[in-house]
């Protein structure tokens, strides 16, 4: 077990010249991939590896929601529920919601609910399925992000995509997308999901210190590198789109209707963690 | 926290008088309910507080106990709160496992009080590795009229800031009051349409699109935030309700002390 | 954490002179403070302070029972629900029903079924929150009565008010409404509750040893007590109503119907308990 | 317990035969059903009893092990009683956790051991504040046909007394059987309208007002009580029922003994 | 506790004459004991002594199936719930199903839903109850034995009764009908049940190791001693049909309808364990 | 696992082509789907590995932590398996504690893997009575296209055989890879009226009468078997089962080393 109590204060989290422990500046995302339309089963699904994050989401719908005492009459439930996978952290999980797990089902069904046409489709339910397999800080953005491009897969009617993504700050200086280790010995999180074309902010959580000054310093390049990643979003469904096409016309009738590959998952990981922490702890850090 | 239906007259009636800048109980927008603590009520409990905004009625109580440290946080006590929302409160409420609602807000609370390093849990710390303080806030709601958030961490602050640490019943050395070192004060904003109201009540609470929960420290600096509800917020309008967080936080802190 | 074992050999209960621990005589209540109409959301409600007792209840109904398949057609169900809070006794207890609150929830619900008239309410229940704040022996006796209370000031049709109160047993004398040390050092302890207009016992419950002549004495106690007893909860009903004429005619027509101050709590307890033990340890005690 | 219906007709049959002195079964209002005692019936437990009472069947087995006492009571033995209304006894009882009637009798039998000192639990201990004998009794019931109470109780004391506590297994001296010092007899009497009957059978069971178990020790005093059910008694029926408690514990309390 | 480890090496389970450690030949089963019709609430039940195995069967229905939602439109539900006593085993097991409960009671309703004439009960249950009082391996058989009885005896109609025997491999030798030691230390076990009058398996488990040719020997084995055990369950439904004539015979008319003595148990048990093992460690042996 | 309903049509379709010897993919009745197996696809695990079993998707991770060993094993590592069938890999699948299917399913993995020794659970005793190694191993279904046994064993094995346990992070000397010595591979066949069918997908499963799951080791020895569902087999069925599972077990096993 590393004792974090210890490691901060030999640990330099961004050095002088502004260059982060793995290699980033402060203003840089961390590898990311997007892969839509990843599974069978589901409507709808993508895969999204983010630094060493590898997170799978699915969306089943618009169906009937049961039990039937939760349908609403006037539109359709939209309803996440993101699980981290026991192995997904370094001391394995127990199977099940957490406290945590539970907050973030919460606000990222919250973060879908104005965007979805729900309206359209009373009485049924969008399920949401999001599965952390490695997790490296993050998870949420990851997890929402992917589940954006899942219901698009699925042809839920949307508004727009939802894009996520956090700053925090490091050894004073605030920065983009905080790793694991920077989430551990660093000063602040906040995570947060826009509609990209209207600004609209849908999620929006931070803990840790920020001068008001540095809560906008982190927003504004939040903000900006939402942009970038609703671009691979748009980008992942215009290669699943293009792709289903090739292989219909390769494929013999009798062959399942879609892609079902699940991509390979790489194993080269930028920044992976050397040091990773109890998740099950779950009320001390919401950075996973 | 939402079964119950707000008619439409009462919500059209709710809009018009907030944005006439007059809410239904006659506070201006940027109001918050009168605040009344009342500190050390439980015997039982190492520390404790009622708090009432408004009619929103909240009992903490701080249970403290010996028990071992986080493997990766040798050297500090430990933090556990707890949020139950007793059917006694809201006709909302059922017994049963805390639900999602219930789960944030005690997260959020507990968030509120770790992030701002309130309690100094370096000094809880018996023996490293093996012996520390542990803090139970136990959140008890009484009566339920909106805005649990702050009511909540109201309470919390104001019954740690009570607290008696029992060293002596534990052969630990004498008894001593928990090391409270920053007064972290939440303000919850809600948007109805277009307007921002502060510490919403039960019926704007039920009609709001989205809230979003600002704590904030003695300086005005920011220590936790968490946007709820489905609707969205502008980023200028959360620049504002920082502003007013502030603000109203400055005007609070001093309620909570004992 | 106190040794129960070795400190009754020291403890002297009760002295020659018949003047127990707290200063009280043998047929003596503790301080008793009854407020009905304490909270805005529930229907009725009460306050009860009992020596070092501090207990709200809370009535909601009759409203539809759910679910539904335990709705009744031919009465309204009497349900209590006896809780207490985590920090209410020396060691926490973890929240959710234990064996021990699940059994005085059952027996409250027992003792209101042949008082409330039930018949008027078909498939509606009539529900009983008793929350118990702060413990020193004595909370299922302050619980019925607080709830009988709130029963009343909820408007609920009932034959009478339930008055409820315990008796015991402390070095070989039986006393009058035992106190925390007097439970877990006494010989026995037997709480009762009664339908003061017509003498029917609703409650009874003893463990101990009591000679037949013994719980005889305990019974008479506890009969004359709850004389008095129903006296305080009848004067806390008369407060209600006319401090609530009082209240409506100063207030502005805009003001919330009924008055909602919870009332101050007493820091101030005679005969506070020095020592206090495991509430969790659920079946070896009752006394709580 | 009561979720099946009693039909009119069996009703009246059943309060005016008790009316008449003589109940369906052709016993006196104060007459108990036969009681049959079968000891050590499991080999796995450490001790066990089967007992019938007329055709309420219960198996009751003891299991012991070495655990930790209560920091309160550190020189003392612990005792855990559980009781499952597993679904083959009756059309009534559901798989799942214990519902509160199981609940409420596994509390009442366990106070009428625990009260009555029927063991002497100061002699269980192995080490103080360190280690004690815990036994566990489980109470299972087979066939259901009313009146649990009594039979759990004598189903517990009857295992009880044949109990041997397996010390050698574990490194602690001979094998010694319980020290059993108090025969402890519960007696359960229901009210039918304006009777009072012993030892109810399902039928009466069902249709009681209300309910009193009384046990009382070997010199007749009272060690435990428990009313139930949704009517009530006056304070001369009770103690007329503790009376006769008192002479039909008498009478069955041979029966308990190996 | 017993080490298991270090005794296999001293244990010689069967000898060169090809004794096993409670006297039986290879081929040999334990003494059974079947009483059909002991429980009076039920529909129908079975007792079973086997070896050192002492189980109880029950059936209800076939009867209304709830929840609702369950009931099938075509057929009735087979439904068995098989349950340990606490005191079954050598170290208390938690009462409530575990893991290995469950998969039994799952295989068990299995071996029994092509037996019933289900179609003849749409949206009924048949629900079969096996309680195991005192365990020595081979529960499951015995469990499964008893519960066809006891269907039997309820009036349930099924093509014919099923019977289960195990078989398995101890000291090099294949056996039939393993007791507690021998499945502790053994080499294989292999459970099956069959419908006797058609030779179909409609229950098959195995574990351990065993090559073809012993487990071709293990079948054999089980297959003719479910012969024989098939003749004591039908002789078991022989004598209480008797049986009841005769008690109708003597008994007055306001006597019990049925016979109700839960047969003496008997005390002297052939094979009884010396050694026993936690039922609890649920997935490490299924051989109880 | 089976609450969706198949067509008449299409049970029709499956059957037909099945009895005409190739079934609705193409596949001979013996012939299991491809199986592609990728190992070490999760970095925080200590062993993972993904498998595809024709669209059939798992992914299995293994933690190791230090634990104590059970009392009658005192020299031996202790292994534990769970399966997740969550809502991601079927519309039949729900969130919540596991159901009878998914206990059945991680039971006979767990079996699959310790009756056939695969790991020398001897070598991962620490102190004897005091540490052991304990393998966790998680199964965690992707997407559900029908044989779920045989998808999760394999990857079971194939995550267990590229495990590293991390004795240094412990204290306790180098890391070193799991002592993985035998390769068990499961078999499952289906029987679809008077046919027998190997690695049933999901049609084919769903209208299954019975199915048959054979586990065998490198020299064609019997390590696990379960039938399951609602028919039967008969003795000639099932020792035709075995020689086939013996058959593609022999021919799959190489594709489970890393």
């Amino acid at each position: 077990m590393v004792d974090i109590e210890h490691i901060p204060k030999e640990l330099k989290l961004i050095d002088e010249k502004g260059v982060r422990l793995d290699g980033r500046r402060h203003d840089e995302l961390r590898p990311i991939r997007i892969e839509a339309g990843v599974l069978r089963r589901a409507d709808g699904s993508a895969y999204v590896e983010w630094g060493g994050n590898k997170v799978l989401a699915a969306v089943y719908g618009p169906r009937e929601a049961h039990p039937r005492h939760l349908q609403d009459p006037a539109r359709a439930l939209v309803q996440c529920r993101y699980n981290m996978a026991p192995f997904s952290v370094s001391d394995r999980k127990r199977p099940g919601p957490d406290r945590r797990s539970v907050e973030i089902s919460k606000v990222i069904s919250e973060a879908f609910a104005s965007v979805v046409f729900a309206e359209q489709f009373p009485r049924t339910s969008v399920d949401i399925f999001i599965e952390v397999l490695q997790a490296d800080a993050g998870t949420r953005c990851a997890g929402l992000t992917a589940a954006s491009v899942a219901l698009a897969d699925a042809g839920v009617p949307m508004r727009d995509l939802v894009t996520s993504c956090a700053s925090g700050k490091i050894g004073g200086v605030v920065c983009l997308d905080l790793n694991k280790d920077e989430d551990n010995f660093g000063e602040a999180d906040c995570p947060m999901a826009i509609v990209p074309r209207t600004g609209e902010l849908v999620l929006l959580q931070m803990d840790g210190h920020l001068t008001y000054d540095e809560f906008q310093k982190a927003m504004e390049l939040s903000i900006a590198a939402t942009q970038r990643i609703y671009e691979m979003q748009r980008d992942a469904l215009r290669r699943r789109y293009s792709l289903s096409i090739d292989e219909i016309m390769k494929e013999s009738p009798a062959a399942p209707p879609r892609e079902t590959e699940l991509p390979e998952m790489s194993t080269q990981i930028v920044g992976e963690p050397e040091l990773d922490f109890d998740a099950l702890d779950e009320d001390r850090e919401g950075g996973a | 926290m939402s079964d119950d239906i707000l008619s439409d007259l009462m919500r059209d009636y709710v809009y018009r008088s907030a944005k006439a800048g007059r809410r239904t109980d006659g506070r201006a927008l940027d109001e918050p309910r009168k605040l009344a603590v009342e500190h050390g009520v439980v015997k039982t409990a190492e520390g404790s507080a009622r708090v009432k905004l408004g009619n929103t009625d909240v009992i903490v109580g701080i249970k403290m106990s010996v028990g071992q440290p986080y493997p990766d946080t040798p050297n500090t006590g430990v933090l556990s709160t707890t949020v139950e929302l007793i059917p006694m409160a809201s006709p909302t409420f059922e017994a049963g496992p805390p639900r999602p609602d219930a789960i944030e807000l005690a997260r959020v609370v507990d968030r509120g009080i770790r992030e701002s390093k309130m309690v100094n849990v370096a000094k809880l710390c018996i023996t490293p590795k093996e012996k520390v303080w542990v803090m139970f806030i136990d959140i008890h709601v009484l009566d339920f009229d909106g805005n649990l958030f702050d009511a909540s961490s109201y309470g919390a602050a104001a019954a740690l800031a009570t607290t008696i640490v029992p060293a002596k019943a534990q052969g630990l050395g004498d008894d001593f009051p928990l090391p409270v070192e920053h007064w972290p004060v939440s303000v919850t904003t809600a948007k109805i349409k277009d307007l921002l109201v502060v510490d919403p009540g039960l019926d704007e609470e039920r009609m709001a699109d989205a809230r979003l929960t600002v704590t904030t420290d003695e300086n005005g600096d920011i220590r936790a935030m968490q946007k709820g509800l489905k609707g969205s917020f502008s980023y200028d309008e959360v620049k504002r309700i920082i502003e007013t967080s502030q603000k109203v936080g400055r005007a609070l802190r001093p309620s909570l002390r004992p």
